[in-house]
């Protein structure tokens, strides 16, 4: 077996104020099906990374910045697995 | 004999489908509202490509829920022969008529090309008069059709030929290459297990005018003539 | 709370001291904040031309086809025939994608096709001519503008795709100088019957006014205004909320407009482009003679609390608005109930002449309409022309090796096939198109009309940068020979004019020469211009792109057979040349491409000999003795008859001879002198096009012989030989490497 | 004000039969930027719905298997805020 790997979660969601037209199309939906008491949705990424070792938060940052999401309209959260 | 041509919310080869179904195998075609609940009349169902509901989420994920998308699911149960072209054949995927689900392309890329595609079976509503392995040639132009289905379903495929179409070179051998998407097995087609409902991923309704490069659409849509035969003269 | 209107904020709002006493004396007092915000977004360049409307005059803009006039609508329609017209125009999203080139080239997409459905057409097919700084190479620049003409397309196919209207043709060009600041024009036609044309204006006193479509958000604040400057640092720290297309909300707007316009309820409709909600109100008021008054408080809103200045200057897309004949609601309410999109009716038509914003009752913005959208102020900048470029001499080049010449100029990104970004365009559906987009021209078939409308989008912008004037006017040309390659007559002609900053004297005086030119080879190839847009401030911090004033234009082809493709078909046809061999160099790939320099006089066009070979070619068609044309432009003759025998189903080989002309070979091979077409035909009306050829002045010379498996090219000095399948491989995966390298 | 609304987050992933070339994409990209350690990654969606008053748990977990994930390519997981 090979050593346990480390997982990093990445979340990536549109912005506050960007309109999420997948967002809207899923809570209409989710409203026909039943749930109304359903406000409001928004659909980002979630991305499962799998490291053999962890690397350096700053250089994690960076990635998270550049490459997997957007700045001009996601946000990302990093969260422990 | 009426043939419905489904109009979703985002629908949009509803038109290029009534017009193939008209103008290019002169059948009787008139479109039905995403709202209704009946297809009292009606002899087969098309569900068009486009993006119903946006695609958003998962493509034929919302259409699934509409209520004609029931009334489909229903009268298929019944045997009525149904097509779902494209977003159509994501749709009765997502609405469990058909075996296995539609993701995203290889290339992560939308892909517009014309394709060739070897008949593997006659024995649906949509290729009865198309015997004998035919090579038939069209577009596709779609984000998300490569085909999956776990190991299981693709035996039970390919074993009861439920294939219905692959994709292949221009002289029917379907190599990798030949595979526009990274569809399993090649797959551009499948039917179920009742033979009477049927989704592929290449356009037929944009296939039946020889301007078009390929009138090879008016063989699947005019299978039904065949098909529908003893029915209409019941 | 009342904001102070100090100087420091009318200049924030892009707005002179001059500017600000002009408004001060339309309203007989001080502006508000908000209507500040109003004048400053109306008096954009974007929205007023104010530094342009001169210049623009001097374009041709009236003809027998022309239904409706460049600039009096939102866009340009012409006569097809048999009480069928077409509406089109091209539309930038410069700056919008320069920030973020997805949803920058999406929104560019869904803001066209509005402009288009606005007129009451049915739009049926896009272009999109894009410009971007050099993708080779592993530098973080290189990676970077990959990463923008990823997006971008990716943007435009998803918007354009998911719309169901397919893209059936386009250019893409690389240079340094498009670096930060990308080209994306889109250009869309929709179809109408001459009945159906709507316009853009508030008739009818009294009648509602109806909002419908996508709830306003803060997205956009003030685009108009955005595009009007130069994309600075700190302008693209201080963007407003990136506009996010909706384009599945973008197909029911647009079902539902068609269906409510052929309901016959409709007395105006006006699409809400840049500066949203303001210019639709003021624009509306100000072609119909009336006034517009509306409470805020009736929009809907996608966000809480927004201000009326929010809420005016708002560019959230997939909105219109809709002025319903009195009576008449029902009708609108339920079909757009039947498409569950938002409706809700905010104002009314007045007869005084004002856009009169409420808020809850109070007024907000009271302001002429007619004065807003008509006298903004009008500038004639500085023009400062740049020295000429030198004479081209082939004594300064020395000759290079034109066996891998041929073959690096094909897989240049700027030439290679541009299949990477087309075949992410749905192209087929609508089942119409006949002709892909791979040749000269895109070719479509508009079944309910019967009819075949040829388009195509062209500018050399390295021409035009070496001398605008005459990079304009081959433009033009080039746009108007690509048709007839097709075998189509032009019609008419849409414009998108790319320039730096006007206030530099150099980048006024290229719009200025640029417009010059293309006024004179429109009139001269008898094609109007029908509508176009200009987009200023495209700069980087080297300096201002080069000059792109993009020309669209639309042909129509009368029947059928006469559909002509760019490849050649079958062994043993013959091969012609339809006018010059040609000499010039100047501003040619082959220089910039192979000698690395982008300098020296572009070629010349010269109006007799360019309309004598699109006539001739044309009548040799339409006789039906041309097997396929294909025209002479970035890489010359080299490079076009090469892709005569690469670009079709099946690849050919071809066999050309230069016998007798003493020329240096790069010279015959690679220059770019105007008006050149080869064609290939079969052996027996050889006979027959000599005859035709011959009753005319212009040269047509048989060169050679289509067959094998080689391209076989050889003067009198030496012979060249290709392997047709090498040629393809540099030529039609180039783009696709290229962009999966790191 | 309005109430506080509640949130319910729905994680939804490729199944580990399922080939994601997204999540190969990512990879390969983030190797690039000199995270040499990253062994795979998965991309998956992350929905945010915003509930005035929480739903039946069962018709949640419906609404999941249904309509959020496709039980053929995609488990899903609910969590709590
Ligand atoms: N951005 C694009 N979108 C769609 N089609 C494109 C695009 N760029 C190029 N094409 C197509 O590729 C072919 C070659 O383009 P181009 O080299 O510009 O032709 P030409 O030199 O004849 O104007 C044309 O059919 C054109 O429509
Ligand atoms: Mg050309």
């Amino acid at each position: 077996m090979v050593g346990a790997l480390m997982k990093v979660h990445v979340v990536v969601m549109p912005k506050q104020n960007v309109l999420d037209p997948q967002g809207v199309a899923v809570r209409n939906a989710l409203k026909d099906l039943g749930l109304d008491t359903v406000e409001s949705v928004r659909v980002g990424k979630f991305l499962e990374l799998e490291f053999e070792e962890l690397p350096d938060p700053a250089k994690l940052e960076e990635v998270c910045r550049d490459l997997l999401s957007n700045p001009v309209i996601e946000d990302y959260t990093i969260r422990p697995d | 004999m009426k043939i419905a041509v489904v109009q979703f919310p985002g629908s949009n080869c509803d038109q290029d489908c009534l017009r193939a179904l008209t103008d290019g195998v002169h059948f009787q075609a008139e479109y039905v509202w995403h709202k209704q609940t009946s297809l009292y009349g009606f002899d087969a169902v098309v569900l068009p490509g486009g993006f119903s509901y946006g695609d958003y989420l998962r493509c034929g994920a919302i259409a699934r829920f509409s209520p004609i998308t029931r009334t489909v699911v229903r009268s298929a149960k019944e045997g009525m022969p149904v097509i779902g072209i494209c977003n159509g054949f994501q749709i009765l995927c997502e609405a469990g008529l058909l075996p296995g689900a539609l993701i995203r392309n290889q290339s992560l890329r939308f892909v517009c090309k014309s394709v060739w595609l070897r008949v593997e079976t006659g024995e649906t509503p949509f290729t009865a008069q198309l015997k004998g392995q035919r090579i038939l040639k069209m577009p596709i132009a779609h984000g998300e059709g490569a085909y999956f289905a776990d190991k299981a379903s693709l035996d039970a495929l390919e074993s009861q030929s439920q294939i219905v179409f692959r994709y292949t070179d221009e002289w029917g051998n379907a190599t990798p290459e030949a595979n526009p998407n990274g569809s399993m097995h090649n797959i551009a087609g499948v039917c179920n297990e009742a033979r009477n409902v049927v989704g592929m991923m290449p356009h037929p309704d944009r296939a039946w005018d020889r301007q078009l490069g390929s009138e090879d659409g008016k063989l699947v849509f005019g299978s039904l003539a065949k098909a529908l035969e003893p029915v209409i003269s019941r | 709370m009342v904001t102070e209107i100090t100087q420091k904020l009318v200049h924030s709002h892009g707005l002179t001291d001059q500017e600000y006493e002009r408004i001060k004396a339309i309203l007989g007092r001080q502006p508000n904040f908000t209507e500040l915000g109003v004048f400053s977004v109306m008096w954009s360049e974007h929205c007023s031309y104010k530094n342009t409307r001169l210049e623009l005059k001097k374009l041709p803009t009236t003809g027998p086809r022309v239904l409706v006039k460049a600039g009096e609508e939102n866009a340009g329609v012409i006569d097809i025939g048999d009480g069928w017209a077409a509406a089109f125009k091209m539309e930038s999203h410069n700056h919008p994608s320069a920030i973020e080139p997805f949803q920058g080239a999406a929104t560019g997409v869904g803001g066209i096709i509005r402009d288009i459905f606005t007129m009451g057409a049915r739009p049926v097919f896009l272009l999109d001519s894009l410009r971007f700084g050099p993708i080779e190479g592993a530098t973080s620049t290189a990676k970077n503008n990959r990463r923008l003409f990823s997006e971008v397309v990716a943007g435009i196919s998803h918007y354009g795709n998911c719309i169901g209207i397919p893209t059936i043709g386009g250019e893409v060009y690389f240079d340094e100088s498009f670096e930060g600041n990308p080209l994306v024009n889109v250009f869309c036609l929709g179809i109408l019957r001459h009945e159906q044309i709507t316009r853009g204006a508030a008739k009818g006193i009294g009648n509602p006014v109806f909002y419908v479509g996508s709830e306003t958000g803060r997205d956009g604040l003030a685009g108009a205004a955005f595009a009007s400057r130069d994309l600075t640092e700190e302008l693209r720290q201080d963007r407003p909320a990136v506009q996010v297309g909706d384009p599945f909300k973008g197909k029911l707007l647009l079902e539902a407009c068609l269906e409510v316009l052929a309901s016959g309820c409709v007395a105006g409709i006006q699409d809400m482009g840049a500066a949203g909600l303001t210019c639709s109100i003021c624009e509306t008021a100000s072609r119909g003679g009336t006034g517009v008054e509306i409470d805020l408080a009736l929009v809907p809103q996608r966000e809480s609390g927004m201000t009326p200045y929010e809420i005016l200057l708002s560019e959230s897309q997939e909105r219109m608005l809709i002025i319903v004949e009195r009576g008449r609601e029902a009708t609108l309410k339920e079909i757009f109930d039947k498409w569950d999109l938002p409706y809700a009716c905010v104002g009314e038509v007045t007869e005084d002449g004002m856009m009169r914003v409420l808020s809850h009752g109070c007024v907000e913005v009271e302001i002429p309409a007619y004065k807003l959208s008509n006298d903004a102020p009008i500038y004639e900048r500085e023009a400062v022309a740049e020295s000429p470029a030198p004479e081209f001499r082939i004594e300064d080049i020395p000759s290079a090796d034109l066996h891998e010449s041929l073959i690096r100029l094909l897989g240049c990104p700027t030439i290679a096939s541009k299949n990477w970004v087309y075949r992410q365009y749905d192209h087929t559906v609508r089942a119409g198109t006949v002709v892909p987009p791979g040749s000269d021209a895109g070719v479509f078939y508009v079944r309910e009309a019967d009819k075949y409308l040829a388009a195509t989008t062209d500018c050399n912008g390295l021409y035009c940068k070496l001398n605008p004037r005459e990079g304009a006017r081959v433009a033009v040309a080039e746009a108007a020979r690509n048709l007839v390659c097709s075998g189509a007559e032009p019609l008419a002609v849409t414009d998108n004019l790319n320039f730096g900053n006007p206030y530099h004297p150099n980048n006024f005086w290229q719009l200025r020469e640029s417009v010059e030119g293309l006024a004179e080879a429109c009139l001269r190839f008898g094609v109007p211009v029908v509508s176009g847009n200009v987009s200023l401030y495209n700069q980087n911090p080297n300096g201002a792109i080069d000059p792109t004033p993009t020309v669209g234009m639309v042909g129509i082809i009368g029947q059928e057979r006469w559909i002509t493709r760019q490849s050649f078909r079958d062994v043993s046809d013959v091969i012609y040349l339809i006018g010059p061999v040609g000499h010039e160099l100047g501003g040619s790939q082959y220089l910039k491409i192979i000698h690395g320099r982008k300098e020296f006089l572009p070629p010349q066009l010269s109006y007799e000999l360019e309309l004598g070979v699109q006539a001739v070619l044309l009548a040799l068609i339409r006789q039906g003795l041309v097997k396929s044309a294909h025209d002479c432009s970035e890489g010359g003759f080299g490079v076009a008859l090469a892709e005569c025998c690469i670009s079709g189903a099946r690849t050919i080989g071809a066999c050309v001879d230069f016998g007798n002309w003493s020329d240096r070979l790069d010279q015959i091979l690679f220059n770019e002198s105007q008006s050149r077409v080869i064609i290939s035909a079969l052996p027996e009306d050889t006979t027959a096009i000599e005859a035709m050829c011959a009753a005319t002045e212009i040269q047509c010379g048989r060169v050679g012989e289509v067959g094998g498996s080689d391209l076989i090219i050889s003067s009198k000095r030496e012979t060249l030989r290709w392997d047709v399948a090498e040629l393809y491989q540099a030529w039609y995966a180039a783009i696709e490497r290229v962009m999966s390298s790191q």
